[in-house]
């Protein structure tokens, strides 16, 4: 089976969206202020890939390809690209006119150079992937080819922007990558360039005239404002100071009367690609949450309806397992784990938990994830559990969740569009290991679903994948080894002028590209 | 005098130096490894990448040697390197800086001037209904929490009635230029300062009255009134000149409370200042930022106690020339 | 010390603070036998405004909770915090001042310099600090507080017993053959009482403050309500609901103002400085 | 002619003192040129009236009644504006503590110019040079320089004559002189008096003069008042009033003056108590303070005491004199190690003092005690009398019971109720307090009694009484009594010998008789003769004797 796809013109891009945006004609120029929430680190993508990281450096560094909503390929700097029938050869082809912010030519050994040398050695979530790369080529300027050892299902969803930004070679070669000056000045191919960065104020970025696209970026200007309390930053949209506020940049509790405001529209689209899922670990390795049946009681506890409405806005949805709705392979015909206090309490009664007290983490980002965890906690002990929170601040969050040290502990993890990327790796008993908060924390042991994940990963067919991914999620689901929540929906608020803000499943974080202002 | 001075700076760096010392200690005792939250936040799962991060920081080297290291360093006044935001330690604290030195100087001016003016007002008038209002108002912002007051006077000024803007340093892509951003700034400036001001305009009023009415009351004051001065001249010559020696003393201890007040203050107000940098480096356990930070404010507080204790010398003969 | 009493209650602030703080008393005593439900249940829609609901009085907060029971249960923390935290920094603070006081040379060098020390670290930054390496709960809030106030507590103490220890009748005490620590705890001590009492009632108020805006900044026990938490989760929504971060708030001022008030009070009945005056 | 006329004055106090009325039905004059001297004890009133002409009166404290007329105007009746114009111009005023009653921040010509300024005379430069003038006219050595001086570079008695220089500035009519000694050395006391004396004659102005003190009203009064709560008892010519006083209070305050009584002439035969075993030798006692030493800082070195030796005979009392700063107190403290010398030795009977520590110490210590100064801070405020006169007992192992059974007797013995030890001391009269404190000194028994300034801060009456239980208790108990004073004349009263002090030297030591007649030392001749009213105490002395 040969899939080729292949798009040239942005036109193209826009008719394939689902926006209602495109029916005007974009127009040029005027500045877009947005919320960054927190203020990054770095905006050096090779090296941090963090949310407000990849936000900022979305407009600056740019990958192969993009998906849309639907998870679907895009073209980005390859114009097309190309899958061996066995599934182990990846020919890209690159556009031939795109020049890095500096002036240098990108070429096919910018490609090679970031993935094979630079990333290989930054970047551990695409190592992990790299491991099934066999060779990575470039046989002339604009021609890369990846050949992988196997057939790897999710191959073609690692050449996003956050997954693979490309890194110039010619400023990265040979240097320490780390502590490389020019990490505090990027240098990408993106739609904007760098210009100032005023710590704990504002980020810069201006238009990248030289841009491959004849005509984008439309925007002049962007500013990325710092503005570190959740209040604040309604107020600054309030007040006209920012004209977005992508998704988290808010409380909760503030959506619905920003959303009211006029002019203001807001959408949950652009998270497809990451599919946040939300759930509550529960320690499997020793304590009460051993048993299946507290598992059971606990998870039929949870009120996640009122979460839902109450400290979500009804935005998301209820989890019905592991796998996000918006994941590819997704299965929702799974056993119920809906809320049901007389069934919880059944379980309990069943279970050999004695009234110990359980020790629960609130996820320490914001005030939303600590509502939750006392409105987790007063469902808990309307069950009979006797729950504390334990407060700590992330670091103190990471710490106990990596050693394991807690009994609930709520966390969400993005899915990156399939669930050999970004699911497995929390269920497999290969990465159960003391130190990491983003493993299999919980300590989930079943080797039946280890060994269909294997097969899974490694098909090349996405009927058996999917077929294979429905029988994971009804097993892990009957084993309830973690209390799955909500699928988060995280709303971009922005003027109803500006268009074409989101087109992709990555949203913002996918850069500005397409944005414009109605003037 | 100078030989004053020079004391007060030897015993200064001697204590600065054992902050250093302290800070070290305590911080290193806290619970959270910095490089287990780096590679969470990386999202990255694998061992090699924390160990990576651990050997990149120093933070696999024995604890004497990472404590050696940081005092020699800091001696030079380098603070270290925060890999989470990718900058020196003292360039961070520099950018942040002059934001909280703008918004707590403010502060001080405004409490010390208002304090010290209602004080001798209420002292003065004392029993009067002026004397009242005054002294129930300083007792009404001295028992205020400072970030219920910030919080309520944002709510008013900046939402209901939206006369000043009720976060940030400057208008947000505005890039005003010259006259127009200074008054920017001082716009922004208006609604932090003054409820950061506000306890400590309590604190003094309260101070400045008690010890103008303490003043009235000795022997030199009767002289004075003896030798058939006015009033006025004899509370502005003989009673607020004494008056002040106490609240001067005071108002240096209290430096440090303002440091501490604004971190409350420009959490807020969302000003950039340091107290700001302080709370997000606790929370993201960013060591070398944490102790630069410490270092800065504790440097601070000491730098405005020299600064009383010169004040205090050339207002009070006793000590100048005794 | 019944003149005193006297004084102390013929003073307009003095009384009025003394009933508001017997107000705050009675609500944490009493106050959680009538809402003995937890604080933390949620038994009604969120934000519903103060008095549109019966016996929701003060309306529900953003997981629609009884404002009410958090502001009763949150009078408890209050006062708990305040007065342990004063007690622990007076056990911290009295002894350290008296030996300063009473030895004086070396002695008082060492201990100066170590109160000094720590009076010179901005105060809150230290306890925010403290809370993040032991983590949040009332004990270590209490214990964060009770370090960070201390030195005030040695440097009066200091003073107090520096010139009490030249007064005559210790002079006595010491040829009497008595021994230093009967001393200081009989002689010297009972008589820095009055200016440590009014120190100690305005350090009250202060570690009430204080414990508020660390539960404002999310460093309280979050196990326990109160009303510095209160104002910290309602801070988010102060534009759609105000009246939750106002109420605490309110609450707070008038706690922190009956023991100001009292304080004054203490002072003025038990420091009569100025009634020896005349002669 | 009569300068000031007060008629009738009643001055009242606040709701809640003691009394309605500070001072009540006083009137008197004060004619052109003379000195007139308001005499009275603590709480007699004496400064109220004065103080009312000046419009001074504390917070609280109101005329009630009664005119002062000055120029046919009614003082108390002027606007203020009328008044300030006669503050510091007309009538002028000192006060008794000198250090207090000047700006610590200014300096002193800014001080004087001030006057001028206060009534818009002069321009600031002829001011500053009047300033210099009239510090030179009061004696300050290099007025030029202490023009620039502040306060706290003078001494006391250079303080006071900037006081003077200050109020003398616009050539007041009347001078307010407030104890303008009180707190001075008596050779400064002197000096001082003699001061206004000359300037009173050379500007003929009017001064009234406010003191505690006999000597000093003898020394410069013209005619005296004598006042007991509130109540002028007595006026009249000074020579009447002081050797023929009508007012049997005016009397007692008379004979109380110490020296003002014969000594008894078998305690002059017991001076030869020299036979008597040596109770306390102090040999070679030194003690050097440091002060203001620090890492930048030359530190400032006193001998308080140099090189001290002294043997003390069983039933003898010596007499430590001296002024202030002469070390007599600090000698008193050295001995009993109160502050540890710096070398020497000190032997109470048998034992070494100077050698022990600890346990050791506090026991040795029992047999020297201590009788205080200050009756208000001598006794724990917050301590029964009981308590007070029994710890040390107890400490020592006595019995509680025991101990306050001997509590009891001891108060009997200083001539108090015994039912005192279940009071506190605030409900004592200083004199009162002060028999307590020798209650508590006699509590263990000892062998010697150090007595520091034992009476200077009673009143006369008071301070007559309690040295004659002094007396009394020395010749009942054999007591040995090192007895520290500043004040020549109580010496002689109490002492067997007399040793004078002068930073931290003894100059001159020997039986009492002698040294008071016959000083061999400079120093000691001009303490004799600084003592007030010495000129008169012979016709005094006589007028008592005649009573």
């Amino acid at each position: 089976m040969t899939q080729k796809r292949t798009f040239f013109t942005a036109t193209a891009i826009a008719l394939a969206m689902s926006l209602p945006a495109f029916a005007d004609t974009p127009q040029s120029g005027g500045t877009l202020n947005l919320i960054i929430q927190p203020e990054p680190p770095s905006l050096m993508l090779g090296l941090v890939q963090n949310g407000p990281t990849q936000m900022v450096a979305g407009d600056i560094y740019e990958s192969l390809l993009r998906y849309d909503v639907n998870l679907d390929p895009q073209p980005s700097l390859a114009k097309e690209w190309d899958v061996s029938e066995d599934g182990l050869t990846y020919t890209f082809t690159l556009h031939d006119d795109v020049k890095w912010h500096d002036g240098e030519d990108f070429t096919s050994e910018d490609v090679v150079f970031s993935v094979d040398v630079f990333l290989r050695e930054t970047h551990p979530r695409l190592r992990a992937s790299l491991v099934h790369v066999e060779s990575i080529e470039a046989p002339d300027e604009n021609t890369v080819v990846f050949t992988l050892k196997q057939p790897f299902g999710p191959f073609l969803g690692i050449f996003e922007a956050g997954t693979m930004p490309m890194i110039p070679k010619h400023i990265y070669e040979g240097t320490d990558f780390a502590n490389n000056e020019m990490n505090n000045t990027p240098i990408g191919t993106g739609p904007f360039k760098f210009e100032e960065w005023v710590r704990g104020s504002y980020i810069h970025l201006v238009k990248n005239e030289d841009y491959y696209i004849e005509g984008k970026p439309y925007l002049d200007e962007v500013y990325y404002q710092v503005v570190p309390d959740g209040a604040s930053r309604a107020v600054a949209y309030e007040t006209g100071q920012v004209d977005v506020l992508p998704g988290g940049s808010i409380e909760n509790f503030d959506v619905p009367r920003i959303t009211a405001m006029d002019n203001t529209c807001v959408t949950d689209q652009g998270w497809e690609f990451f599919g946040p899922h939300s759930w509550m670990w529960m320690n499997n390795h020793e304590g009460p949450m051993t048993d299946v049946n507290t598992r059971k009681a606990v998870m039929h506890s949870l009120d996640r309806e009122f979460a839902l409405e109450a400290l979500w806005n009804n935005l998301g949805k209820l989890a019905t397992g592991p796998v996000s709705s918006s994941t590819r392979f997704y299965d929702g015909d799974t056993p119920s784990i809906g809320y049901d206090p007389e069934l919880a309490k059944q379980y309990l009664a069943d279970s050999d938990y004695d009234g110990e007290t359980i020790r629960l983490l609130p996820l320490p980002y914001g005030e939303t994830w600590q509502r939750w965890a006392e409105a987790t906690r007063q469902n808990l002990i309307e069950t009979g559990f006797d729950v504390e929170l334990v407060a700590t601040d992330v670091a103190g969050w990471n710490q106990r969740v990596g050693e394991w040290d807690f009994d609930l502990a709520f966390t969400y993890l993005y899915q990156y569009g399939d669930p050999a990327l970004g699911v497995s790796r929390t269920y497999v008993e290969s990465n159960i290991a003391k130190g990491s908060p983003w493993n299999n924390v919980a300590g989930y042991v079943n080797p039946e679903v280890d060994a269909l994940w294997q097969q899974a990963a490694v098909s090349a067919s996405d009927a058996e994948r999917q077929e294979l991914y429905s029988q994971i999620q009804d097993i892990i689901v009957d084993d309830v080894p973690v209390a799955w929540l909500l699928e988060l929906g995280f709303p971009t608020i922005y003027r109803c002028n500006v268009k074409d803000l989101v087109t992709t499943g990555i949203g913002i974080n996918d850069g500005l590209r397409d944005a414009w202002i109605e003037q | 005098m100078i030989r004053f001075i020079l004391a007060r700076l030897v015993k200064a760096a001697v204590i600065l130096l054992a902050i250093m010392i302290f800070n070290f200690l305590l911080i290193h005792a806290a619970p959270g490894d910095p490089a287990a939250v780096m590679a969470g936040e990386a999202g990255a799962t694998d061992e090699k990448f924390i160990a990576d991060l651990r050997a990149r920081f120093g933070l696999d080297q024995p604890f004497a040697v990472q404590l050696w290291t940081y005092v020699k360093a800091t001696v030079q006044l380098d603070l270290g390197y925060s890999y989470r935001q990718s900058m020196p330690v003292i360039d961070l604290i520099w950018q942040r800086l002059p934001a909280t030195i703008l918004l707590t100087m403010t502060a001080f001016v405004i409490a010390l001037v208002l304090g010290v003016i209602a004080g001798v007002l209420a002292a003065s008038k004392q029993g009067t209904w002026w004397d009242t209002v005054i002294s129930t108002l300083a007792l009404l912002f001295y028992a205020t929490p400072l970030f219920w007051v910030a919080l309520m006077a944002s709510l008013l000024f900046s939402v209901v009635l939206g006369w000043l803007p009720g976060y940030g340093y400057q208008t947000i892509g505005a890039n005003y230029t010259g006259i127009d951003r200074v008054l920017d700034i001082g716009k922004h400036l208006i609604l932090p300062a003054t409820t950061l001001g506000l306890f400590f305009m309590a604190v003094y009023m309260r101070m400045t009255r008690a010890s103008m009415l303490e003043m009235s009351r000795l022997d030199f004051v009767k002289t004075a009134r003896a030798k058939g001065l006015s009033n006025g001249v004899i509370q502005r010559r003989h009673v607020l000149r004494n008056a002040l020696l106490p609240v001067i003393t005071l108002a240096g201890l209290q430096a440090g409370q303002i440091v501490g007040g604004a971190v409350l203050t420009e959490t807020v107000f969302a000003w950039p200042g340091i107290g700001r940098l302080l709370f997000e480096a606790i929370n993201q356990r960013d060591y070398s930022v944490l102790l630069g930070v410490f270092f800065v404010s504790a440097a601070m507080v000491l730098l405005f106690n020299l600064i009383t204790d010169i004040l205090y010398v050339l207002v009070d003969p006793r000590i100048r020339l005794g | 010390m019944l003149e005193g009493f006297k004084r102390f209650t013929s003073n307009k602030g003095a009384a009025i603070g003394l009933f508001i703080l017997l107000i705050v008393i009675l609500t944490a005593v009493l106050g959680p036998l009538i809402y003995s439900d937890s604080p933390w249940r949620m038994v009604q829609r969120p934000f519903l405004p103060p008095f549109t609901v019966d016996g929701l009085p003060l309306g529900t907060d953003a997981l629609g909770r009884d404002v009410m029971a958090g502001l009763v249960h949150g009078a408890r923390v209050s006062l708990l915090v305040g007065l342990v935290s004063t007690v622990v920094a007076l056990v911290i603070g009295v002894p350290i001042g008296a030996a300063a006081g009473y030895f004086g040379g070396l002695v008082d060098d060492a201990l100066m310099r170590f109160t000094e020390f720590f009076q010179t670290i901005p105060s809150f930054a230290l306890a925010i600090v403290l809370l993040a390496i032991f983590q949040p709960s009332l004990f270590y809030v209490i214990l964060a507080i009770a370090v960070v106030s201390w030195p005030p507590v040695a440097r009066l103490v200091r003073g107090e017993v520096l010139s009490l220890r030249s007064r005559e009748y210790v002079e006595a005490a010491t040829l009497s053959g008595q021994s230093t620590f009967q001393i200081i705890t009989r002689q010297i001590l009972p008589n820095a009482l009055p200016p440590i009492i009014v120190l100690a009632s305005l350090m009250v108020a202060t570690a009430i403050l204080l414990e508020s805006s660390l539960s404002f900044l999310g460093l309280g026990d979050p196990n326990v309500m109160s009303w510095g938490y209160m104002i910290g989760t309602a801070r988010t929504v102060i534009r759609t609901a105000w009246w939750l971060s106002f109420i605490p708030g309110v609450a707070i001022l008038l706690t922190v103002l009956a023991m100001n008030l009292i304080g004054e009070g203490l002072n003025d009945a038990l420091n009569p400085r100025l009634s020896r005056k005349s002669r | 002619m009569s300068l000031l006329e007060i008629e009738n004055l009643a001055i009242a106090l606040p709701a809640g003192a003691d009394r309605p009325f500070a001072v009540e039905n006083v009137t008197f004059s004060l004619h052109k040129g003379e000195i007139l001297c308001i005499v009275g004890e603590s709480g007699s009133g004496k400064s109220m009236s004065a103080n009312a002409v000046m419009g001074l009166l504390p917070e609280g404290v109101t005329p009630a009644e009664g005119r002062i007329m000055f120029h046919g105007r009614d003082i108390l009746h002027l606007s203020e504006e009328n008044r300030r114009d006669i503050r510091g111009k007309s009538i002028s005023m000192i006060f008794q503590e000198p250090l207090s009653a000047l700006n610590p921040l200014m300096r002193v010509g800014a001080q004087i110019c001030e006057v001028f300024e206060a009534h818009n005379l002069l321009t600031p430069q002829e001011r500053m040079r009047r300033a210099v003038e009239l510090l030179t006219e009061v004696g300050l050595p290099e007025p030029e320089k202490a023009v620039r001086a502040y306060p706290f570079q003078l001494s006391g008695g250079q303080r006071q004559r900037v006081m003077i220089a200050m109020a003398l500035a616009l050539e007041p009519e009347i001078l307010i002189a407030d104890e303008p000694t009180t707190a001075l050395d008596v050779t400064t006391q002197a000096q001082i008096l003699s001061l206004i004396e000359d300037l009173r004659r050379k500007h003929e102005m009017a001064v009234i003069f406010i003191t505690h003190d006999f000597g000093v009203v003898a020394d410069i009064a013209d005619r005296v008042i004598v006042m007991q709560t509130g109540e002028i008892v007595e006026q009249g010519p000074a020579e009447d009033v002081l050797l023929r006083p009508t007012h049997p209070y005016t009397r007692s305050l008379i004979a109380a003056i110490p020296g003002m009584k014969e000594r008894p002439p078998e305690a002059e035969g017991k001076a030869g108590s020299q036979e008597s075993p040596v109770i306390l030798s102090v040999n070679g006692l030194n003690k050097t303070f440091s002060t203001g030493g620090g890492l930048f800082k030359q530190a400032r070195v006193v001998h308080a005491v140099n090189d001290l030796t002294f043997d003390l005979h069983l039933g003898e009392t010596i007499g430590i004199v001296g002024e202030s700063g002469s070390g007599k107190s600090t000698a008193g403290r050295c001995i009993i190690r109160l502050i540890d010398p710096d070398c020497g030795t000190v032997r109470l009977s048998d034992v070494e003092l100077t050698k022990l520590s600890g346990q050791s110490l506090r026991m040795a210590r029992s047999k020297a005690q201590m009788i205080f100064q200050d009756p208000f801070s001598s006794l724990n405020p917050r301590a029964r009398i009981g308590r007070i006169l029994t710890e040390g007992p107890i400490a020592h192992g006595v019995p509680r019971v025991q101990a306050m059974e001997r509590a009891r007797e001891l108060l009997s013995l200083v001539g108090l109720d015994p039912s005192a030890v279940d009071r506190f001391p605030h409900e004592f009269s200083g004199g009162q307090r002060q028999r307590i404190g020798i209650a508590r000194a006699l509590a263990l028994d000892p062998d010697v009694i150090i007595a520091d300034e034992a009476v200077s801060a009673l009143d006369v009456s008071i301070q007559a009484q309690v040295l004659d239980l002094l007396a009394d208790l020395k010749a009942r108990l054999n007591l040995s009594m090192l007895f520290v004073t500043h004040d020549l004349r109580v010496a002689a009263q109490i002492c067997d010998r007399i040793m004078v002090m002068r930073r931290g030297e003894v100059v001159e030591m020997g039986p009492t008789a002698q040294v008071l007649g016959q000083p061999n030392h400079e120093y000691t001749r001009s303490l004799l003769a600084a003592i007030p009213g010495r000129h008169h105490e012979q016709a005094m002395r006589l007028a008592v004797a005649s009573e």
